[in-house]
Formats: structure tokens, sequence, C-alpha cells
């Protein structure tokens, strides 16, 4: 349980990494492009970049608190 | 085929005339209409969330006696998964609008079979609350209600993203869009960054406060 | 797709062959003015309905000891009745009725935005309509339209869940609407029509349009959690599982004060035009009163609490919303002033849509400020639950919202029939109308302050007398009413003929045929002005060939 | 080019007759609404009532003149401005599109008696919300479709009427032990809604001796219009003495039996059936993981009750009430929220009401 605990957190620090980077790189790219679509795409993108950071420090446990076990 | 299918899709596009004038206003409307549903979603959202707050601060302490925390470890991992699957629903659209189909149909099936990842994470999650910690939607008060409803809401969001982007892809293979006429992809794209986000205030809410 | 790209033909400037037979015509149709008719026809037998059933409640209180329903039934009755006229009667006929039948042709557009769904958001109205009065078949709610809970949760029967469903229903159809209206809106007016040419009536569409779409899906949750309460035993409103009674009346009047905006902003926009086309003048500052309905939409947000001043909310919580709710008062008051500056230098045509756009202004002005007492926290401490609160929201709703409703039926009727109506029997109607509306809601104002509580089938004695005056100035209403709707089906078979601009109006709908043909113009028109100036030739260009027998342009090649 | 009327802008002598009229008519209306007191329609028997009617007066003199010169204006231009016989058919209005000046006017006007409003209101409410002293605190509950009354120093509770001494300042507490009720008295001007597990408060000075009968504002059920038979009696202090003592001997022998836990959880508690080794048996099942067997000062979660009923240094419980079984029981039933944490409530920690009574039996054997 502990382990798996272990395993998962890891996991989901390395997918908030590359989410991040990946968003973040993404929006850089679309900084420029026009029409309404884009324009939420981009907000959208930045909210994701947020999100894969809160899954980051989740992770790594600066946020949320995990059960005693753990 | 793919490729084949996409170049046909082309070939139907015509350069000019009324067809696509039509096209682009008729564009217009739907993705401002569509924009529209997912606001009054988003609203939707947050009269739950609301109520969730409100009922959190309504002085019991939180998580109520004899409720533990929800395991972080878990929902972390499943937010990455589910932010991933953003990310690479981000980039099926721009490969499409590159007419890199293959890129694409790979972006969509990876977006598809991360979604998938995710809801068997949340159906994990739920039968840990369920069968070890004794949760559950009616019989554990305002914890098992303002959770349950509002992951459930935001799972039952996914299911149907994930159909509607096997659809799409599908709808892809078959030609029904071409280089320049994408409106379903775009749309599709938009609900699922909606979904995203959406849980990006759900995981804070419910995990990390 | 292709279908949908075929029918957004308003600013796409082409033309689909009119569909034949009478169900595509008339029952599953996509036409704007039919969806408008079907709207009108089904809220005004809503109508009828829900005023038997107020007509209930006036005898039943016409003894102190009531004694003609029971208890329970009477409590029934006035949730149905009071639910009812909210939901299936005054959105209705405003949004998806008016709204429908004119908005499109006031824009220069050919049809709403998305004519499928507008079609769809009809049908589940009637449907849900059906379902709310099915409810008294197992056991109605009881709680009044607010349903508050524990009451709610309490009541026994499917009937209070039967009533959330439907409710959450009616309100889908609503938000489709908004959607569908806003986009038409936004996206489709003709050229030259920019927003501050627009007709009044359009601004209050649009102040009302985005309003629909987001406060009743707020609505629509506080009812998905209700009815998970009541079915599944979810707790989120019972205070024994540690819900919270409060967090439905918050949830509800989220809702339900926008709500209150959605049925009287469309109202004003009626009382616009009637007013300006019967004076041949201008509305006396149209920025003023167009900006209005936006900042009284965006006001309307802020200010549920002051429904709850007694409900056991913090004090300094109070505070805020009692000031923005006056703040209210300001936009609503210009508004007001702009009107009656309207008529001043006139040339009045006293028309029965005239005299009810009049008795608009006087009533509604008298409901808006009882509105303002009832936001003084102090004097709602006395008054707040009891029939000062009733007199109140029936003179904004009947003397307001339904006084534009008739005014709209009068003006517009040439418009659906072709015909107009009856002017002696629509004078009758408005006099005996307002007579017996002032005898049955101006004493509740003095019985809630001498102590009559609201929602009561049994009362004490000592209001017995006014009761029982109300009660018979009600009957006269009700008779007033009455002869509207002989006034109606007479017209519709020997009205007057009305030709295609009876009352010399200069908003769009007014420069076709009417009724109008599918496509309402067989040329997009241009527009370089606002319409009311009536000293200045009409602000159109391209409409020449409307009224003559030319051919409408064909379908350009590949629409389909 | 249709014909248009002569745009003559300036505002002829029937207009500023008829605004002399209607500002003769304000001025009656302002003069009467300031010298009638209101309580000859309804008696006004406290210092809110009295507060309450001023500013009642305030705003049906404001709201009246007002609506003079609304409904005045509307029926004058009707009558002065509908197009006569004569007019050719295709008269029209003088061409005015609106005026800066005026509507900038009018909104100022209508935004400065708006902030006046505020101001006046917000007295007014400070002075009713916020009146400060305690005094006799008084309980009332809710029920499907009665109230019931607590007073300090009576045991149970007070049924049919409810007594307050006069020209006392009074504090009265309601919550519901079922449905949202409401508790108003019209002869007072006070009114606060009855929530389930919500206690709301009322504070103010009874003035006139009388009997004011008590209504319910808030549809609770088939018989909520019965639900305004019971009075609200406001006695000289000697009577209302009289009668306090008058329950504090007919109420001797009951035993506290306290009001409902929200909703109706556990009702009618008798701690007289209390057994202290059941008690204590359930107290290691359910408490002892947040409080320990031990002086006050050895918390866990919550404080050591050893001695609880019987500490000297602590005369008073977490919530501020007097040491008694009565109101531990309470604690025990309702929970605790505040400076010493959280304490569920009795529903949550699946408590009845004979459990409570057993426990409270056990925790007064700890000396």
């Amino acid at each position: 349980m502990d382990q798996l605990a272990h395993i998962e957190r890891i996991l989901a620090m390395a997918g908030g990494i590359i989410v991040a980077v990946v968003s973040a790189y993404a929006l850089k790219n679309d900084w420029k492009t026009p029409g309404l679509d884009n324009q939420v795409f981009k907000v959208m993108l930045a909210l994701l970049f947020v999100g894969a950071v809160l899954a980051f420090l989740a992770g790594y446990g600066i946020l949320g608190t995990f059960p005693k076990a753990a | 085929m793919a490729v084949a299918s996409l170049a046909q899709a082309g070939a139907e596009f015509a350069p000019h005339g009324e067809v696509d004038q039509l096209y682009a206003e008729t564009r217009d409307l739907r993705l401002l209409g569509f924009l529209m549903f997912l606001v009054s979603d988003v609203v939707l959202f947050s009269s739950f969330i609301f109520a969730y707050l409100y009922l959190r601060n309504s002085g019991q302490g939180w998580p109520p006696p004899g409720i533990g925390r929800p395991d972080v470890a878990l929902a972390a991992l499943n937010s990455a998964v589910l932010f991933g699957s953003g990310a690479t629903m981000h980039y099926a659209l721009e490969n499409w609008k590159h007419g890199k189909f293959t890129r694409y149909a790979a972006f969509m099936i990876a977006t598809i079979i991360l979604g998938i990842l995710f809801l068997s994470g949340q159906a994990v999650e739920y039968t840990k609350l369920y069968f070890q910690e004794h949760v559950s939607w009616a019989g554990s008060g305002i914890f098992g209600a303002s959770f349950f409803t509002l992951t459930g809401m935001h799972g039952f969001h996914v299911f149907v993203g994930v159909w509607y982007l096997i659809v799409l892809l599908l709808q892809s293979v078959h030609g029904v869009y071409s280089k320049d006429k994408y409106f379903g992809l775009t749309a599709g794209t938009l609900y699922w960054h909606f979904v995203d986000v959406i849980w990006v205030v759900l995981f804070s809410i419910f995990y990390l406060i | 797709m292709a279908v949908a790209a075929a029918h957004v033909g308003g600013i796409a400037d082409h033309i689909h062959p009119e569909p034949q037979g009478f169900i595509r015509k008339y029952i599953f149709s996509l036409d704007h003015k039919i969806i408008g008719i079907q709207y009108l026809v089904t809220g005004f037998v809503f109508f009828v309905l829900a005023g038997l059933l107020a007509e209930i409640i006036r005898v039943q209180l016409m003894h102190a000891n009531g004694g003609f329903v029971s208890a329970d039934t009477y409590n029934e009755v006035y949730s149905i009745h009071g639910s009812a006229m909210v939901w299936l009667v005054v959105i209705p006929l405003l949004t998806g009725g008016f709204g429908n039948l004119v908005m499109p042709i006031m824009i220069g557009a050919r049809d709403v935005a998305f004519p499928w769904l507008n079609m769809l958001s009809f049908w589940i109205f009637p449907i849900s309509g059906l379902m709310l009065f099915s409810s008294f078949l197992m056991g109605a709610p009881v709680a009044g339209w607010t349903e508050y809970p524990p009451m709610s949760l309490q009541a026994q029967g499917f009937g209070t869940s039967m009533w959330a469903l439907a409710i959450f229903l009616v309100g889908v159809s609503s938000t489709l609407t908004g959607m569908n209206f806003l986009v038409t809106m936004l996206k489709m007016r003709a050229p030259g029509m920019t927003f501050t040419r627009m007709p009044l009536f359009v601004w209050g569409q649009l102040a009302t349009a985005p309003l629909l779409m987001v406060a009743t899906t707020a609505l629509a949750a506080a009812l998905a959690a209700l009815f998970m309460e009541r079915v599944f035993g979810v707790p989120f409103y019972d205070p024994t599982k540690g819900g919270s009674p409060i967090l439905w009346q918050h949830m509800f009047w989220f809702y339900s004060h926008p709500a209150v905006y959605i049925m009287i902003l469309p109202g004003f926009g009626i009382i616009s035009e009637v007013l300006s086309t019967f004076s041949r003048k201008p509305p006396f500052g149209y920025r003023m009163i167009a900006f209005s309905s936006m900042a009284i939409a965006l006001f309307g947000f802020m200010v549920w609490a002051h429904h709850m001043f007694v409900a056991g909310i913090a004090p300094f919580l109070q505070l805020p919303f009692m000031v923005l709710t006056y703040a209210i008062a300001v936009p609503t008051g210009v508004k007001i002033f702009s009107w009656i500056a309207t008529l001043w230098g006139g040339s009045l045509r006293l028309t029965t849509a005239m005299l009810f756009a009049i008795g608009f202004l006087i009533l509604f002005t008298l409901g808006g400020i009882s509105g303002v007492f009832l936001a003084a926290i102090p004097f709602d401490m006395h008054t707040n639950g009891t029939y000062f609160v009733v007199a109140h929201f029936h003179y904004v709703l009947v003397g307001g919202s339904l006084m534009s409703i008739f005014a709209g039926m009068y003006y517009w009727f040439p418009k659906m029939a072709g015909r107009l109506l009856n002017e002696a029997l629509g004078k009758l109607h408005f006099w005996l109308f307002t007579l017996g509306f002032n005898g049955t809601f101006l004493p509740m104002h003095w019985l809630g302050f001498m102590g009559m509580p609201r929602r009561v089938a049994t009362y004490d004695p000592q209001f017995q007398f006014w009761n029982q005056f109300e009660s018979i100035s009600s009957f006269v209403m009700t008779l007033g009413i009455l002869i509207f709707f002989a006034n109606v089906l007479w017209s519709i078979k020997y009205g007057k003929k009305s030709g295609p601009n009876p009352w010399g109006g200069r908003t769009l709908e007014w420069m076709i045929a009417s009724p109008p043909p599918y496509y309402n113009f067989k040329h997009i028109p241009k527009v370089f002005a606002r319409p009311y100036d009536y000293s200045q030739p009409l602000p159109y260009k391209g409409l020449e060939e409307e009224l003559t027998t030319a051919k409408p342009e064909p379908v350009p090649a590949g629409a389909h | 080019m249709i014909e248009s009327r002569r745009p003559d802008v300036h505002l002829g002598r029937g207009f500023w007759m008829a605004t002399a009229i209607y500002a003769i008519l304000s001025i009656a209306a302002i003069a009467y609404w300031s010298v009638t007191p209101l309580s000859q329609w309804l008696p006004a028997a406290s210092n809110t009532a009295t507060e309450i009617d001023r500013f009642t007066r305030f705003l049906l003199a404001a709201g009246s003149a007002l609506f003079i010169f609304v409904a005045g204006y509307v029926i004058y231009f009707a009558f002065a401005f509908r197009r006569r016989p004569t007019d050719p058919p295709d008269a029209i209005g003088v061409q005015v599109h609106g005026s800066h000046r005026l509507e900038f006017a009018w909104t100022f006007g209508a935004a400065a008696f708006v902030v006046l409003l505020s101001v006046i209101s917000v007295a007014i409410w400070y002075g009713v919300e916020f009146q400060s002293t305690p005094g006799l605190v008084v309980e009332a509950i809710g029920h499907q479709w009665y109230y019931t009354f607590r007073y300090p120093g009576i045991n149970g509770e007070v049924t049919q009427e409810m007594h307050v001494p006069v020209d006392t300042p009074l504090t009265v507490n309601v919550t519901s032990a079922d449905v949202i009720h409401s508790f108003w008295v019209p002869g007072l001007r006070i009114k606060a809604d009855m929530v389930p597990g919500l206690i709301n408060t009322m504070h103010f000075v009874a003035t006139r001796v009388g009997r004011y009968p008590i209504i319910c504002t808030e549809f609770c059920g088939t018989l909520h219009g019965q639900m305004n038979k019971q009075v609200f009696v406001v006695d000289s202090k000697a009577d209302f003495q009289k009668w306090y003592r008058d329950w504090q001997i007919k109420n001797a022998h009951v035993s506290n039996a306290l009001p409902a836990a929200p909703g109706g959880g556990a009702s009618g508690i008798d701690l007289s059936k209390g057994v202290a080794t059941a008690g204590k048996a359930l107290f290691a099942q359910k408490c002892s993981a947040c409080h320990a067997i031990a002086p006050f000062e050895h918390r866990i979660v919550g404080p050591g009750l050893l001695g609880v009923l019987h500490d000297p240094k602590h005369p008073n419980l977490v919530n501020g009430k007097p040491a008694t079984p009565a109101d531990v029981a309470q604690i025990l039933l309702n929970g605790y929220d505040g400076s010493m944490g959280h304490m569920p409530n009795a529903t949550q920690n699946g408590l009845s009401a004979q459990d409570i009574a057993n426990l409270v039996a056990y925790l007064e054997t700890l000396k």
C-alpha cells in the first residue's frame, strides 16, 4: 500500500513536469494565433499548466495532506 | 487508407464560392453557440462547487468525523493523466491543422487512452473509498454527497468526452472533416480542455485544501 | 453538419423551399414565427390552468376559516399556481413567445441561429408543463414555488420530485433559448444594424438571454440536489444529516432573483416599442433605456440574499445586499422617467396596446416602490413572508409583466394572424382587468402590514372583509381575461384585416407582410439609422420588393 | 417627407399647473405620514416597533410623493397629448431624442435618493439589530404546529403563552425542531425564521403591557395557517415574577427534557433514567478517543473530564454555560464548535437519548 502510494506520487510528479513543460511550450507557440477559439485555447492551456504544477506539488507532498501511513 | 481519405476530403473543398462563405459564417455561429454551452456547464459545476464549499464551512469541521482525507497520491497521478490527455488533445488538433493525419490520429488515440485511464483511476478510488473507508454517496453525510456528486458529474463528462472523441476520430477517418473544415474537431478539443480545466478546480478543492 | 449549415440562412442570405404539410409547417416547425406562436398558445393554455388555481385560492379565502378545499389541497394549489405562473407562463411568453415571434425580424434575420435547437427548446416546454401539472396526481408539492427544505423533503409522494424534474426540464428549455437568442443577436444582425440601432425590444432580449443562460443553470443544480436528496437520500439540505436548509435558499434565490428580471426586461422592451409607436415619438433617451436594462441584468446577480434577511445570514452580509438592491432602483427609475418623457409632447394614439402600456407605467411604479420598501431590512423584518410581499410581487408580475404581455398581444397580433384584435373588446378587457387587479392586490399591502401571513388556508377573522373584497375583485379581473380570450378567438377568424403596418410602426417587422412570409425578407435589408425618428424617411434599404409579388432569390449553389 | 408637428420644446402652462397640483398633493401626503402614528392600526409595543414605524412612515412619505408625481404625469400626459380628431391622421409628436441635462439630472437625483435611503436605513437597522445588553434570555422553539419556550431556571419547556416583563432588555433565541418556521409578533415588529440546526437571535425591549399574537410566516405544513393561536404576553414586572414562579413550581418535577437536536434527532431526554455503568462502557467506546478521565488541563482533543460537574476551578462548561447535567447533555446532543475545537453532535456520534442520559449519569460520578 505504502509502496504503491510512493510509485503513484513519483509518477504524478513526472507527469506533472511533462505536462507543465509541454503546455507552456504549446502556449508559447500559439501566443500570436488569432480567432475566438484560439483565445479560449490559450486560456485553457494556461490553466492546464497551473493544473500540472499543482499535480507535481501534490505528488511532491507540498500541497495536500497524506494519510498517516504515507 | 487514412491518408487517402484525408486527401479526398481535401479534394472536396473548393477554394472559393458560396459554400465556404456559408461555412465560415456557420462556423462562427456554432463556435459561439458551443462556447455558450460550455459557459452554462461551467455555471452548473460552479453551483455545486459553491454548495460543497458552503457545506464544508458550515462548522462541522472537515473532513467530517469518521472520514479520512481522500488519497492525494492516487488523485495526483490521476490528475497528471488527465492533464496529459489535454496536452495530447491539443497536439492532435495542431497536427490536423497542418494536415498531418497520422500524427493527428496517434495523438487522438493517446488522448482517448489517457481518458480511459483517468476513468479507471477514478473507479479504483471509488472502490477504495466504498469498500475500505465505507464512504458512500448517500450514507456519509455532506462529504459523500458533495464528493461523489461533483467528481461523479465530472467523471460523467469525461465518459461522454471519450465517446465524443471516438466518434470524432471515426468521422475524420471517413473524411467528414477537411484540412480547412474541421469545426467538429475544434469543438471536441474545446470540450476536452473544458473537462481538464474543471478537474484543475475539483482537484484543488477536494484534495489540496 | 450539412443540416445546421442549411438552416442558418439568416446572415448567409439564402433561402430554402418552404416546408409543406401541416405537421412540418405548424407542429415540428423550424420557423421562429411559428415557434413563437406555439409558445404563446401553450403559455396561455397554462395561464388559464394556473388562473383557475388562483381562483380556487381566492374562493377559499372568502371565509376566514376556509372550507372550500382542505388545507393540504390549498397548499398544493398555490404551490402549482406560483410555479406554473413563473415558469410556464410569464417566462415562456416573454422570451420564447414574443422573443421568437419578432426578435429575429427586428434585427433583420431570416431565423434564429439554431432553428433545430429552437424547436427542441419549445417541445421541452409543454412536456415539462404537463409533468408539473401531473404532480397533482401523485401528491403535488405544498411548500410554495420556493419549495424550502426541510419542508420539501418532508412532503410525501413523488409530487415534489416530479416538480423538481419539471422545473429542471423547463430550465433546460430556457437555457437553450437563451444561448440561441444570444448567438442570434450577436451574430445575425442585418448589415448596418449596430447595437445602438437595435430596437429596444431587442435590447430587452439581449439583456435577458444571458440571465436565461447562466441563472437557470444555477437553479438546475439546486433542483438536481433536491431531487437526489428526495429520491436517493443524498444529504445536501437536511440538517439532521449535516446539510443546510439555508444552502437551498442561497442557490434558489441566486437563480430566482435574476429570474424576476427575466420576467420583466423583455416586458420593458415591449413597453418601449409600444409607447414610441403610439406617441409617434422616439423613445426619450434611447441609450439610457438600453443600458439601464443591461445594468439591471448585471445587478440582478448581486442581490439574491435580500430574500433571506430574516432567515439568519450574518448581519454584515445583509448590508451590501440591501444597498445593492436599492441601487437597482436607479436604472429602473431612469427607465420609468424616460418613458414618461416619451409620452410628453407626443401625438398619443390611445389604442388598447397603448392603454396597457400606460397602465404598466403606473402599476409597475407602485410595485417598484413597494419593492424598495421590502429591500429595506428594517421594514422587511416586519413584512417578510406576509401579504405585503404577495402584493408587491403581484404588482410587479401582473401589473408589470402581464400588462406588457397583453400590450404585446394587442400590438403584434397582426404579425400572428394578419388581423387586428377587436379594439372595443380590448378596451373593456383593459378596464375590467385593471380595476379587478387593483381591487385584488392593493388591500394586500395593509393586510400584510397588519399581520396576515402568506400561504395560509385559514386566517384571522379580522381580515375577512378585505379578503372578500379581494376575492370579488379577482372575479372581475378574471372576467376581463375571459373577454381577452374571447377577443382572440373571435379575431383570428373575423378580426379586421390589418395589412402590413396597421400601427404606423417603424421597426423592421412592420416593413413586411403580416403574417410575415416564411423567409421574413426577400432581400436582407441594409440599416443606416435607428428606426424611431418619425420625421425622417425609413432608415432601411433593400425592402422595395417586400410587399410586391416578386419572387425571393433562389437558393445559391451548394448551400446544401 | 412626413408633415411634422412644430417642435415646441417649451413646457406649456398646463404642465406647470399639473406640477403645482402634484407638488401640493405630495406635500400633503408627506405631512400626513409624518403626523400619523401607525400604531392606530397596529400596536407598537417595543422599542424596535417605534424605530421601524418611524422608518416605515419615512418610506411611505417618500413613496407616496414619488408615486403621485409619476402616476400624475403619466395620466396628465396621456390626456394632454392624446391625438385630437382635428389632428392630421399622420400627426407625429415632437421629435426630441432625449436631453442629457434632464437624463443626468434624474439619474443623479435617483442615485442621491438611494444614498440618502441607504444612510437612513443603515442607521435604523443598526439601532434595531445591535441592542447589546442580553438581559433576560428566552428560547423559542418551533414545532409543527406550535411554539414552546424555555426560560432560565424553569425546568423543561413552557407551553401555551410566552410571557416577558415590560421595559426589560430581552434576548430571544429561536430555532426549530422540525421544518423552518418563523417567529413573528406583529405588535412588536419582531421576526426571525426558526431554522432547524440554526439559532437566530432577536434583541428588543417590550414597552407596552398587553397580549400580542405570535404568527408563523414561513410555510411549515398542513396547519401553517393555524400557527397563529399562541400569544406573546408583555406583563408588568410583578405579574411576570408571579407567572415565572408558577411555572417554576409547575415544572419543578419535570425532568429537564431538552430541545430536540437539529431536525428532531433525539428529543425528550430524561436524565433521571441515566445508568452510570452503561455510561462508563459507552464512554470508553465513544468518547475516550478525545477525552481523558483526567483533570481539565489534560487534553487529547477535548479537555479532560474528571470532575467535569464538580470542578470548582471550572464552574462553567466550554460553551460558557454553567456545568449542570442538563448543559452537559446539551453539548452531547448538539456537539460543540469553538475555542476548544470541534465535537460532533449526537446524531453524528450515534448517541440515542438514553445513551446521553447514561453518559451524563456516568460523568456525574467522576469526582
